[in-house]
């Protein structure tokens, strides 16, 4: 029983509890109306050294470069050369088309689980290519865009995703839980949050030693509201460590709008604000943007004027991954009418429009694509899929626990041999 | 009981139709966590209850498993009854200092005036190819902690009347529900087809109100060769090793972990003089560790073999290796016969 | 050993760590002249139903009412009657007075541990002032004054240092760790931050029920840091809690001074900003400031127009705890040169200005209150001091960790007996 | 090791030593956590680093321990060596999500290619009056995470050598120091004097490097009527009460519970036959559990008597019972009854 309400407070107002809800459900059509889409080249953009205060305008705008027309305007333009930007274009067509073939190898049972970044594209792409090959990431699950920006061989992720033979995690991470320390590209972690300080005590590690390299750290909008946010954003303030952290908000967190993070009260930029570190609120779905508003954060972290949290203003086109179904929580129809648009289309209206690219030269593109990542499957494949892994080197399952096998586990390893040899009928591979 | 109406249920029907039934008496039960208010949970578990009980008793939380039980102790010690749903046992650790210095101990260090009657309720286990980070049974972390009591249901009449005696419990209560058991028992053998609940006894689920009380284990086969302890996923699979081989084990089910049923515990080990322990969750400092502990310092001079534990391997779950971790049907086997042989 | 850096960038410059460092230690001369001081009656006053946005200037100003001649100046004047001002003197000077017996008693040997506020007395006397008696804290141990302003028996605060047979904690909690759900005061928590997103689950919880009750988190500058204060500001802004969420910079957390909680970026007020809920910034040495403020905030919560997040900028002018000695960290005599001088002498010229009180008076009023904390203390004494405790009524101590006492406790409680009965050759009483 | 020169030093000197004579061999040391840079710590263990070692070698760090870790994790992955102080044990909580899931699994989930060579840190155990929060030892809350090692040292040589052998260890340890012994040995007896270090052998520390190896147990006293496994303050105490009832069991003192010195423990107990397991802890699902299911799965045919655990009880730390709580002389000379009288 709740404790009685005391009577001389009757007369008070009730008060009420505030539950967020996204405007529009299943049934309801589709409407962004309310989205505030600034001019694209409107943002003012202040110099890399400039006091954080200065930044803190943004946190509530919008930079964008690329405008209706496709064109790049404004002071956030980074004047990129064709080829920079037909490589950008190349990447993102790329992820698009790895995601669709593994998704569909999810569906045949080839593995257990898979996630797509449809529509968030441009930021991991963008991003990876305003920053050095030497930084590190500590990404989410959805930034495969890093890999394959920075050259990551497609069949190593499918390795990864069918655990097989092939795969260096040995089999013993989820698929798509990525980790390629040549590629800069930190162990994925199935705990949301956890790599926003990782990220930071890198970057203060490269602080501390003199090193140039700077980090950067990934989150969704959902997940901000971990713990592990607000540690990164004091360590990172507080030492001033040469970071960059990103959030990318793609507006859903499984089935929960981006309200039940904050998002009704404050962008996520503006958390830089209490912190009193720079903040820029980007167009996600923008590639020169996201190029242009990274890099200046690389800029700025690599001569010491500290660190800057970028909020990617985007929408996540798709399910979250193949265990979801988002028609059971949002409108049908809403990838469609999100009003930033397609970043690939974007793009290459961008390059059309410079006259550095056209449309049959994009359906080579994407003809080339889809043999290279078939070529890449098939290359996989023969390497195995899930359900034929699990009893190859059973050994390997016991190693890295410790650099050294100890006791208990050496004689686990032993039993688990043998019950594989009674399971098999035949000495286990 | 045996006048009421059953339904077949599963057991997330059955751990669906507890929150119904409790939230219908109870108008200071409040339940939220991530995606279970409109959405009704990633497992399903809270479907509907939001519909039929408004937005402000079931709804959705951020993402912050701290933030979720934190707030759930101001609301206990405000007088509610929040009912929690942690989306994967794997994910509570963010949560777990508000859960051993705060929810634990509250009773204790304000000598009663406050209390803390939640219910913390998380999918947990693995057998699902849910990797290192869906995968997790981390029990002994909870029995450990003394204010807290653990409950781990292993069928959908069970979990009905488990949840229900939780949630009416004037204690905190830990209740993880193994999801690999959802939808239908698992004998082990990963490479048959699955079985549904339907065609189980214990899906005959009593509609309304009735109470499975905490503390109290299920002998779920008698037998005069050993005793088996077990919970969750495992009963089912330490059952179908003793009908494979052949062997006329006593099964128990212990359904709480703390408090321990130690007397059917005891009475079970002096009659059979054997006893094997059988838990998924990594082996060292498991729980199977204090019930092996507990049996030797109370059975010893019954005891006519060593008690043997098997368990998940000192390994964090791999993704591909599921079935070479799980303890199956030959880890069983084994082990069963060295109990009985030695 | 670091991996090696890669040659390429080795002509970008050193990265380097900043380590924030007070400007003054031990040897130094006390300087504050860096600390802003803006005129008493300057910040503007919001209405309590504004917009966020609108207090968020307040969050790097400083809400101050009392002038430096002790005249109530400015739209944040709560124009409180004498007899309030003279209850508000009197509770700070009960607490000072409170805090100096038992920080002897602590060195007498008396009791095992003692945490002063010395200095910060009128925050949480002008706020419990300011709150309705039916509302709720969620106090950290620097809050005695919440207490005593509620009028909770003397006695009682003793008897739980103590530990005595008097202690309704029955000796389990360590001393000043207080709790009184008569007085609205919540269970204090050994571990940093846990009760601050305690506090937000209250209010949710009372505005579920339709109550007209708030809550009032408390948290110190330095344990800001913990992620329980990014899960309270979170879970506030989402459900638009009724709450009320307080910081006292008192500028140090142990040895550590608040540029370690990121005070040299930002002020704690501003993390409003980054929430969108609204914040404000007050003299905590300045009674009628924070009576100003945390009745606003009230009256806000209350309203449902909901939460604030306050800081109150206060020194803190004594040791953390008896286990500590400030002079091993940061210069003496800076308790003397803090600008915003002594909130009881403030208060008392306050009210002699006002004519409403003289030397007389207030030499009276400390004898008076001088006689009452001794007797308080003479009476706590008899029902025991910590170094008689431990032996009697042990089976006290198996109780309440359930609400029954389960079979394994029980065999526990029978041996602990046992061997009671060993220890003391009697039957333990 | 015998020419080396030797001071005395008590058990925070000899940690603090440990500290300076790594960072002094490797410039990848990193040394951070509350209040332990200008200040040196609340228990003055990282005394004078920060002047010898710099600002950026020796910091102190905001109040998270989620944070503290996190970022050590970071900083172990760029490939620095981070010692970091989380001010009591009872404080771990908030970092445990980041040790459990993070530091414990990150070599496994990477197939090694990324290490978490770490030290973490923490003063620990009861006996000082501090309460609730200020009291605990949740040693089996580590113990029971695969890819974590876990030290408690018992005197200042063991203390100095073990944090050397964890600081080069390339797994993360964690390193709980019994704060009751950090100035003097506790025999268990609160209402005598306190003797110092300085009248113990173990208090001739070596100047300079030596290590203490991870995994090796020291049996403290040889002896046939029974074996005493413990470790921290309770070998004092153990020991003490041994003595003080004339018997010859044979005390060891286990230094690292994982990974364990089995060898030991089964030579010992297959020697004697009898067991007593002795640790401050809350007795249910503590390391106490473990130690006694291993002692009986691997001694069981030369086992005597059942196998007992001292423990402290399953209640919070009582701050005004501090004493009945504490498994001092009197369980501990009953226990060891127990045993030999069985
Ligand atoms: C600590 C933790 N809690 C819960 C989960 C379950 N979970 C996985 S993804 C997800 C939603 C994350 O949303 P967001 O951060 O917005 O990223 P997005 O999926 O949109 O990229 C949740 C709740 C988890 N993985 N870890
Ligand atoms: C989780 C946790 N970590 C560390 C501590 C140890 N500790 C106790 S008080 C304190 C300093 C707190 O400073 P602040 O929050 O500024 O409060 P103040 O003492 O100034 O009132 C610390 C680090 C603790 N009690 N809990
Ligand atoms: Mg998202
Ligand atoms: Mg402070």
């Amino acid at each position: 029983m709740t404790d009685p309400k005391p009577p001389s407070r009757s007369n008070r107002p009730a008060l009420a509890l505030h539950v967020p809800e996204p405007a529009y459900r299943p049934g309801d059509a589709p409407d962004f109306s309310s989205i505030m889409v600034p001019a694209a080249g409107a943002a003012p953009r202040p110099d890399v050294a400039a006091k954080a205060e200065l930044t803190h305008p943004l946190c509530t705008d919008l930079v964008r470069v690329l405008d209706n027309q496709g064109k790049a305007v404004g002071p956030w333009d980074p004047k990129l050369d064709p080829d920079t930007l037909r490589k950008m274009l190349k990447y993102m067509k790329t992820v698009r088309t790895f995601d669709d073939r593994m998704y569909r190898a999810q569906r045949q049972g080839k593995t257990s689980f898979y996630m797509k970044c449809t529509g968030e594209e441009a930021i991991a792409v963008a991003a990876a290519t305003a920053m050095d090959p030497e930084d590190i990431h500590f990404p989410t699950y959805r930034q495969q865009g890093l890999l394959v920006a920075r050259g990551y061989p497609l069949v190593e992720m499918m390795n990864q995703i069918y655990s097989n033979k092939g795969d260096r995690l040995q089999g013993r991470q989820l698929p798509i839980m990525y980790s390629d320390k040549k590629h800069g590209f930190f162990s994925i972690s199935g705990n949301l949050g956890t790599q926003y300080p990782q990220a930071v005590g890198w970057a203060m590690a490269s602080a501390i030693k003199g090193d140039s390299r700077i980090a950067m750290g990934w989150i969704g909008d959902g997940a901000t509201a971990e713990g592990d946010f607000h540690s990164a954003l004091t360590f990172a303030a507080v030492y001033q460590a040469p970071v960059i952290l990103a959030v990318v908000n793609n507006q859903w967190a499984i089935s929960s709008f981006s309200g039940l993070a904050g998002a009704e009260q404050a962008t996520f930029a503006s958390r830089a604000v209490g912190y009193g570190i720079a903040g820029l609120r980007v167009d996600g779905n923008d590639a020169l943007a996201v190029y242009a508003a990274t890099r200046w954060a690389a800029d700025r972290a690599r001569s010491n004027n500290g660190p800057t949290l970028i909020e990617y203003f985007t929408y996540r086109a798709e399910g979250h991954s193949t265990s979801d179904d988002p028609t059971g929580y949002r409108p049908a129809g809403e990838p469609q009418a999100w009003p930033l648009g397609d970043p690939i289309a974007r793009l290459k209206a961008h390059l059309v429009g410079l006259d550095e690219w056209d449309d049959d030269r994009d359906l080579a593109l994407d003809k080339q694509l889809d043999a290279t990542v078939r070529a890449a499957q098939k290359e996989a494949e023969k390497n195995g899929i899930l359900p034929q892994q699990g009893f190859d080197d059973i050994p390997s399952m016991f190693e890295d626990v410790y650099a050294e096998v100890p006791w208990h586990i050496a004689e686990q390893r032993e039993q688990a041999m043998a019950e594989a040899r009674e399971y098999l009928g035949r000495e286990p591979s | 009981m045996s006048a009421t109406k059953t339904t077949g249920r599963n057991m997330i029907q059955a751990i669906n139709d507890a929150h119904r039934v409790m939230m219908e008496r109870d108008p200071d039960i409040v339940v939220f966590g991530e995606d279970v208010g409109y959405f009704g949970g990633v497992f399903r578990a809270t479907e509907g209850l939001q519909k039929q009980f408004g937005k402000t008793r079931a709804f959705d939380a951020p993402i912050s498993e701290g933030g979720i039980i934190g707030t759930a102790v101001g609301m206990a010690a405000y007088g509610l009854k929040p009912v929690v749903e942690i989306q994967f046992a794997d994910y509570i650790y963010p949560g777990y200092d508000q859960i051993v210095s705060e929810v634990a101990k509250m009773r204790y260090r304000t000598a009663g005036e406050w209390t803390m009657p939640m219910v913390i309720r998380s999918p947990y286990g693995g057998g699902i190819f849910g990797g290192q980070t869906h995968s997790q049974s981390p029990e002994a972390l909870f029995t450990h902690i003394a204010g807290l009591k653990t409950v781990i249901p292993s069928n959908p009449y069970d979990a009905k009347g488990l949840l229900i005696a939780a949630i009416e419990d004037p204690d905190p209560v830990i209740f993880f529900e193994p999801k690999r058991i959802y939808n239908g028992p698992f004998d082990g053998h990963h490479d048959r087809p699955v079985t549904p609940w339907a065609k189980h006894p214990s899906s005959a689920v009593p509609d309304g109100h009735y109470t499975v009380p905490l503390g109290k284990a299920a002998i779920v086969r008698a037998g005069e060769a050993l005793t088996v302890l077990t919970y969750g996923t495992m009963v089912h699979v330490a059952l179908a090793a003793v009908e494979e081989n052949g062997i006329d084990a006593e099964v128990i089910d212990l359904r709480t972990l703390v408090p321990l049923d130690i007397e059917a515990i005891e009475q079970s080990v002096k009659k059979t003089g054997r006893c094997l322990i059988v838990q998924e969750a990594t082996r060292t400092s498991g729980f199977g560790a204090e019930l092996s502990a507990l049996v030797q310092e109370r059975c010893f001079y019954h005891l006519e073999a060593p008690v043997v534990r098997v368990a998940g391997w000192d390994t964090p779950y791999p993704h591909a290796y599921e079935w070479v971790y799980f303890p199956g049907p030959i880890r069983l086997k084994n082990a069963l016969k060295k109990v009985l042989e030695a």
